[in-house]
């Protein structure tokens, strides 16, 4: 009964205990130590998805709030996601780190974000989640700051405030629902009894709002996105991997929670907040889109595109029918291996050649083949070309889209979706087109294999292959997916 | 304004003189005249209190021939209290004394906004 | 009327008698003396807690031969007795945590006057929660102000002075009008003892005579206690009182000297006035008003403060102007949470002070944040304990802070009017008290590469280390297992009247 | 009995005001004497006489005795003050001699 | 499309901030964070003396009062609100005592049952001729017992603010070495008139002031009031033989010990009669019969020791004042 605690408990304590230990133990006894680590939890999440079924309270906060924690299939999904890009990072990290200093506080952090997603993704009321969505904001801060210098500082200080606001202003919502609903257990379809017409419903629709704005932050909608692009660069590679392919994904967690898990959709739909949400995500969509066709450091432009992906998922869940629905759950699994590849592959840049900006790679695929055969694969997947796991979503999205009854956004959403997607095309392939044919003035002697050790490349492919697989075979996840959205709608 | 404003003259004096004293204690800026507003303030309370206990055409609580009906004496308890009063108001000024003493060693000014000045300018 | 009633009347005779011993016993002796009647009178106290828990209704205790209304006399519950027992364990703590920094602040032959202050505050803190006669309140806060008086300016340097000099002016000011209100509510009702009162007062509610004077006297004593504990508009003494006194003495002051006052305005409102007629009167309004002002106003001169006690002094202002917002609130569930927000400020705030006067200690004795960066790394304790500090204060869940924000909230969210002001000025407060209290953590664990300043190991300062420990695990205490102290208080509450 | 009350409250009314405006800090500790004075014999009126004991005792002697104590020691300060002045500038005399030799 | 700006221009339209706030380079709070690394900065000391110099200047310019409209403005707009504050408190204390029942009068709440029998049983039950001590020693005790310690650490504040101690290694304390020790220095020498007048009046000033404290519960008067006459008696002998002749009778032994013996007499002998009363034991102290001087339980011997404190703690104050010493 207890398993459902382990996968949660000890990554943080062996975290902690890296962080506490008094000297700086040498590289490699380090990095095995870490790598047995993240391989024992996601065995232990593997486990706990398998086997543990009915729900734990830990113990009571105050008379009717426990901390409970219950896996159901949206946890499934996310944990999965979590496990593989967090080990794939992991490994990734034990090379990259070599240039950084300080190495046993990043890992002792690392684990400990690793330790806090496990326990939001199980997280079975509103209270623990909150709880936990505000510890991974406190433990993915140092992320951020490890280099130390002014500024991550300020970037870490910006994501910082921006996330802590947005915790607030959910609190702020918490507050009522706690007085207006009975439980804040999550229970499919809703647990509010009250009616959208009634004053109260219509204070409790301003409410929601407020807490898809505060929980909006973390996934970086339009007016709160401005600390992502500040955020990644300043972030250590693997770090920024983990941090754009699953801790933003928890502010999305948040939002299906709150939304579909506790006010209940219908009791949105068709409602003021349903149309500000879809104009805010498709906002934020071409916006994101836009700033990352002219931002010319690659790591920042990689940031933009996940601040436009993101609103893909976003606007998935606030159209509302299953199709996009199941559209937005695969678009998570696919951006999420696409984008920590992606950001990988820039670690890996960086690593090997030191540049940052795109305009200074050119040639750069003479030099690093393999890496740059998995940039181009990736990156048609997120641009949406068929046999890649962005298609299959982007397809239901679209699908969805159409479908759903949204009024007029049943056209804007699927036009600005496919605008976007020409415009992701703009700003990721030019990387390779100038990499594979640097043109004629290009000097090949001085060219030399530069490719990153065998210990990078590895997870790399590891999630070019899942993307490609999640697109080649998407039935499986779809069909595992259907049969439960139709409770939530 | 209620009946017996004019039949409670002391309390009105000593509401007057609270007053005095207390807009002494804040505005004096120099420290002897704020401690000596605030021994008149806590004259004033005690001399409130003590009317409560005057009864007109009765005598101190002191049974001297053995006389003990309640008609002979004005009510003890005010009297009690404001003695416990007075020793505190003279230990109160006892302390804020010496506190006004090695003030001046220390500043050489009896003026609390001065030695305010003197602080901040001391104290960056 | 077992042994165990006589614990209260023991507790505070100990504590006044120990102040007396120690004036001839030489420095050593007077510490050993001090530690013993803390620990005694907490031990007492738990065991009272104990033996009122099980009998569950609050116990009278004659002082004297004569029963109430002629002698004095004291009433001793669950929640006097959880609030003794939580007084003694924050003091000696504080006591232990400050203690080494005792001699280069304080002169050698003045020690023992030191502990005979520290003595004395105890007894009229016990003298406080547990009388249940209006003019002995007003005594025992007499020997409160002049000791907490001493206590700021025994480090004799010319700003202690200047901040005991204005300490004292403000709190004669706010004792003079709690006496004037006293006596005006004295020549009303004709009896001092807490429950008569509240007897006469209501007859005179229903009758329905004197009552312009009844409400003037309630708002001359509520006035007073605000202004000797620190509320918003009266506030201007707090911070150089506490920025600049010694260590224990902060800690001490903020936590608890002026909790209580506010304990002995919340017997005001229970067992004088009674809680319903002190509802419909405007001042709830007042309070509630004050109580927000004081919140965002506190938090924001704490972001301007450059020297960190002064800030973790200004932010004890904010958290006043909580306690205050929970009177305002009218309801039951308000006072509650006022009650545990007692509880968990006092354990953060000198839980903050300790650790700060750890930070400066490592960063050559200034109190700059300049000086302070990287001080987080020098004193791995120190910093440990102020970042759970300021994470409790921030409302990070599993501290304190969270559940006293969460009690409060819900407290909002039942009176109807005053509940979107309250939630909204909750969140600005909690945003402001991030801003500062984050600012500060991040600055001790910046890194800056210059080693010139010492670094602490466990070994140098053991006492010190082991006060912070029990800190930062009272606090999570506070945090976890909230619910039986919740329980524990609306019982109290619930027999307090 | 009333009228003899209301002069002292007069008395009383008027030592008080006349503290406040008084230039001279010896003249207002003498007033604020006289004032306890007063409150003495106002409490003889009211029938107390331990209280009349008391403050004249406690109110008029000690207080006083401790006000003029703290005049007395400011103004030794302000003597030794000018005196270590007068040394002050009278040493440095000479030194300007000795240089211009 | 419009006419392209010069960039100096374009760089204050509201566009292009907006556009590099959405951009994430500016942000309004943070100012622009781009990515240059900071470079060394190196402090040279005739750049930093300048600093102080302005430093100091603008201090003084912003704090002296004199001219400083702001704080000119803001210390007169205090004093009226302080001013307006207390008439307005003024005329609300006056109209309620116009409310309050009328003083004098023989009905009203305030002689109610508490007083009466105070009155009527005070002598028998205490055995105190004069009630109001009576009231004070034995009903309300527990107020005279805090009223003591209120005394008490009055004179523990003063002597932490004004003893001058010389700690182990014989110098005075860094902090008071200002103070100096001796203030004979400005007094006269033995002024004959005041010797001749002290050695006539202190005598009767003490007997004046042991028979109030022995009479305290026959007549008016009592520990307080006798304790004070003894202290001033007292005074007035150090001020007319001097400090030399006090020291063989009254040093800080002396004072700390009888403080010491009188205040813990008082609390174990009222804490005895607080014991017995609360658990309803029969105290064994004998009432007397009322009007002689060994009469009235413990009153006497607690007048006495209230008596003897107050006498040790004015001549305290007033020594600590003069010298800082005894």
């Amino acid at each position: 009964m207890y398993l459902i605690l382990l996968p949660i408990l000890f990554p943080i304590l062996a975290g902690l205990c890296l962080l506490v230990y008094r000297k700086e133990p040498e590289r490699k006894l380090l990095t095995a130590f870490t790598g047995i680590c993240l391989v024992i939890t996601g065995a232990l999440v593997v486990s706990a998805l398998t086997l543990a079924r009915q729900s734990l309270t830990l113990f009571y906060l105050t008379r009717t709030l426990p901390i409970c924690f219950r896996i159901d299939e949206i946890s499934v999904l996310f944990s999965l996601l979590t496990v593989i890009v967090f080990i794939c990072a992991g490994l990734f990290a034990f090379v990259y780190m070599k240039h950084e200093q300080k190495e046993k506080r990043y890992y002792g952090f690392y684990l400990m974000v690793f330790g806090v997603l496990n326990a939001l993704c199980f997280a079975g009321n509103l209270i623990t989640f909150y709880l936990f969505f505000e510890l991974l904001t406190l433990s993915s801060l140092p992320l951020v700051l490890h280099t130390g210098t002014k500024e991550a500082i300020m970037a870490g200080l910006k994501y910082l405030f921006y996330s802590l606001c947005g915790a607030y202003a959910s609190l702020f919502g918490i507050y009522f629902l706690y007085h207006n609903c009975d439980t804040l257990t999550f229970t499919a379809g809703g647990v509010l009894q009250v009616s959208p017409a009634s004053p109260e419903g219509r204070f409790l629709l301003l409410i929601a709002f407020v807490m898809i704005l505060g929980f909006g932050v973390k996934a970086g909608m339009f007016p709160m996105h401005a600390w992502l692009p500040t955020a990644h660069p300043a972030a250590p590679a693997p770090a920024s991997a983990a941090l754009s392919a699953v801790i933003v994904k928890a502010g999305v967690l948040a939002l299906i929670r709150v939304i579909y898990y506790i006010f209940g959709a219908d009791f949105l739909r068709g409602s003021w907040v349903q149309t500000a949400w879809l104009t805010l995500a498709l906002v934020t969509v071409f916006m994101g889109s836009m700033l990352a066709y002219r931002e010319p450091v690659l790591k920042k432009r990689l940031a933009y595109s996940t601040v436009s992906q993101l609103s893909y998922i976003l606007f998935g869940l606030a159209v509302m029918h299953p199709d996009a629905f199941t559209g937005g759950l695969l678009h998570v699994l696919a951006h999420g291996f696409i984008k920590g590849s992606l950001f990988l592959i820039a670690g890996a840049i960086i690593y090997t050649t030191g540049k940052t900006k795109v305009h200074e790679l050119r040639g750069i695929g003479k030099e690093m083949p393999l890496t740059m055969w998995c940039y181009t694969i990736v990156s048609l997947g997120l641009i949406g070309i068929p046999p890649t796991g962005g298609f299959v979503s982007k397809w239901y999205l679209a699908i969805g889209g159409l479908a759903g009854d949204i009024g007029i956004f049943r056209y804007i959403g699927p036009i600005v979706l496919l605008i976007s997607a020409l415009l992701t095309a703009g700003y990721l392939l030019p990387l390779t087109i100038q990499g594979f044919f640097p043109g004629a003035d290009y000097d090949y002697n001085t060219l030399q294999k530069r490719e990153p050790a065998r210990l990078m490349t590895i997870p790399i492919l590891f999630m070019t292959i899942l993307s490609v697989i999640v697109g080649l075979f998407p039935n499986i996840i779809t069909d595992y997916l259907t049969e439960f959205v139709s409770t939530l709608l | 304004m209620g009946p017996n404003l004019w039949i409670n003259y002391g309390e009105a004096v000593a509401a007057i003189l609270f007053c005095i004293g207390f807009t002494n204690l804040l505005l004096q800026t120099n420290l002897i005249k704020k401690i000596i507003g605030l021994n008149i303030m806590d004259s004033a309370i005690y001399l409130f209190l003590a009317e409560k206990g005057y009864i007109a055409g009765r005598t101190a609580p002191i049974v001297t021939d053995g006389i003990t009906s309640v008609e002979a004496y004005i009510n003890p308890i005010p009297s009690g209290l404001v003695l416990t009063g007075i020793v505190v108001s003279v230990s109160v000024s006892a302390l804020m004394l010496s506190l006004t003493i090695r003030l001046y060693i220390r500043y050489h000014s009896l003026d609390l906004d001065e030695i305010a000045a003197q602080l901040k300018k001391e104290g960056r | 009327m077992d042994f165990v009633c006589n614990f209260p009347f023991f507790s505070i005779l100990i504590s006044l008698f120990s102040g007396t011993i120690c004036s001839v016993l030489p420095e050593k002796a007077a510490k050993a003396v001090n530690r013993i009647v803390i620990a005694a009178v907490g031990v007492m106290s738990g065991i009272l807690l104990l033996y009122l828990l099980g009998t569950g209704e609050s116990f009278v205790y004659w002082m004297g031969h004569f029963p109430a209304p002629w002698g004095n006399e004291i009433r001793a519950g669950i929640l006097e007795a959880g609030m003794a027992l939580f007084f003694c364990i924050i003091m000696y703590l504080s006591m232990a945590g400050g203690a080494h920094k005792l001699f280069d602040e304080v002169e050698e032959s003045k020690h023992n006057l030191y502990y005979i202050l520290i003595n004395l505050l105890l007894s009229s803190l016990l003298a406080l929660v547990y009388t249940n006669d209006m003019f002995t309140a007003y005594v025992f806060v007499e020997i409160n102000t002049i000791s907490a008086c001493g206590l700021i300016m025994i480090r004799q340097v010319g700003r202690t002075i200047e901040a005991a000099v204005r300490y004292m002016i403000m709190s004669l000011l706010g004792s003079g009008l709690f006496l004037f209100g006293l006596c005006i509510m004295y020549d009303l009702t004709g009896h001092l003892l807490m429950s008569n009162i509240k007897e006469s007062v209501a007859l005179l509610i229903q009758s329905g005579e004197y009552q312009i004077p009844l409400i003037v006297s309630v708002a001359l004593m509520c006035i007073g206690l605000c202004i000797k504990s620190a509320l918003f508009p009266f506030h201007a003494w707090l911070p150089d009182a506490y920025g600049y006194s010694t260590v224990s003495s902060a800690a001490i002051l903020s936590s608890l000297v002026s909790k209580g006052y506010i304990f002995l305005l919340i017997k005001i409102i229970y067992r004088v006035i009674g809680f319903e007629i002190f509802n419909n009167t405007r001042i709830i309004d007042v309070l509630f008003v004050f109580g927000l002002l004081g919140m965002i106003f506190g938090s924001l001169s704490a972001i301007k403060e450059n020297d960190i006690r002064r800030m973790i002094a200004y932010s004890s202002v904010a958290q006043i102007g909580y306690i205050y917002m929970g009177f305002g609130m009218g309801t039951q569930a308000g006072m509650v949470a006022s009650v545990f927000h007692i509880l968990s400020h006092a354990a953060t705030k000198s839980l903050l002070f300790i650790a700060a006067i750890g930070l400066t200690e490592v960063s050559g004795g200034s109190r700059k944040f300049i000086d302070l960066t990287g001080a987080g790394y020098r004193n791995k304790w120190a910093g440990v304990a102020f970042t759970a500090g300021s994470l409790s204060m921030v409302g990070v869940p599993l501290f304190s802070g969270f559940i006293s924000k969460l009690l409060f909230a819900q407290a909002a969210v039942q009176v109807e009017g005053k509940m979107l002001a309250a939630l909204i000025v909750l969140g600005i407060s909690t945003v402001l008290n991030a801003i500062y209290f984050m600012k500060t953590v991040i600055r001790i664990y910046a890194t800056t590469g210059d080693t010139s300043y010492p670094c602490i190991t466990f070994k140098d300062m053991k006492v010190h280390a082991i006060v912070l420990l029990f800190f930062i695990v009272l606090n999570i205490i506070l945090g976890v297992s909230s619910q039986p102290i919740v329980n524990m208080i609306e019982q109290g509450l619930a027999m307090f009247a | 009995m009333t009228v003899f009350q209301i002069i002292l409250m007069g008395l009383l009314i008027i030592c008080a005001v006349s503290v406040s405006f008084s230039k001279n800090l010896l003249n207002s500790v003498l007033i604020y004497m006289s004032f306890s004075l007063v409150m003495s014999l106002l409490w003889i009126c009211l029938e107390s006489p331990d209280l009349a004991i008391t403050e004249a005792a406690v109110g008029a002697g000690i207080t006083s005795v401790l006000f003029f104590v703290t005049l007395k020691k400011i103004h030794a300060i302000n003597i030794a003050e000018k005196s270590e002045e007068q040394k002050a500038s009278q040493c440095p005399a000479p030194e300007k001699g000795g240089q211009d030799e | 499309m419009s006419k392209r700006k010069p960039a100096e221009e374009y760089h204050k339209t509201f566009a292009f901030h907006f556009f590099s706030w959405l951009q994430g380079e500016k942000d309004p709070y943070l100012g622009n964070v781009e990515m240059k690394p900071q470079e060394e900065y190196v402090i040279d000391p005739e750049m930093q003396l300048r600093h102080e110099k302005e430093h100091d200047a603008i201090l003084d310019k912003v704090y002296d009062m004199a001219h400083n409209r702001e704080l000119r403005l803001f210390h007169r707009l205090y004093q009226a609100t302080s001013i307006l504050f207390c008439l307005f408190l003024m005329a609300l204390l006056l109209v309620t005592i116009s409310h309050l029942p009328a003083t004098g009068a023989a009905v009203k709440p305030v002689n109610n049952e508490v007083a009466a029998r105070y009155i009527e049983s005070g002598l028998e039950e205490t055995g105190a001729v004069n009630i109001v001590a009576g009231m004070i020693l034995d009903y309300r005790a527990f107020d005279t017992l805090g009223e003591s310690h209120v005394l008490f650490v009055a004179t523990i504040t003063v002597l932490i603010m004004l003893r001058l101690d010389k700690n182990k290694k014989g110098e005075p304390n860094p902090l008071t070495r200002d103070m100096n020790p001796n203030d004979r220095i400005y007094e006269p020498k033995n002024d004959a008139i005041l010797q001749l007048v002290a050695s006539f009046l202190v005598p009767i000033i003490i007997i004046f002031g042991i028979y109030i404290i022995l009479n305290g519960h026959l007549g008016p008067g009592g520990g307080f009031s006798g304790g004070a006459v003894i202290g001033a008696g007292l005074i007035l002998y150090l001020n007319a033989f001097g400090f030399s002749k006090t020291e063989r009778f009254f040093t800080e032994k002396t004072y700390k010990w009888i403080c010491f013996f009188s205040l813990s007499f008082y609390c174990l002998a009222k804490s005895y009669s607080f014991y017995t009363g609360a658990n309803h034991l029969h105290s064994i102290i004998p009432k007397g019969t009322p009007g002689a001087i060994l009469s009235s339980g413990l009153i006497l011997p607690l007048n006495i020791a209230v008596g003897l404190v107050v006498a040790c703690t004015m001549y305290a104050f007033y020594a600590m004042f003069r010298k800082g010493g005894f």
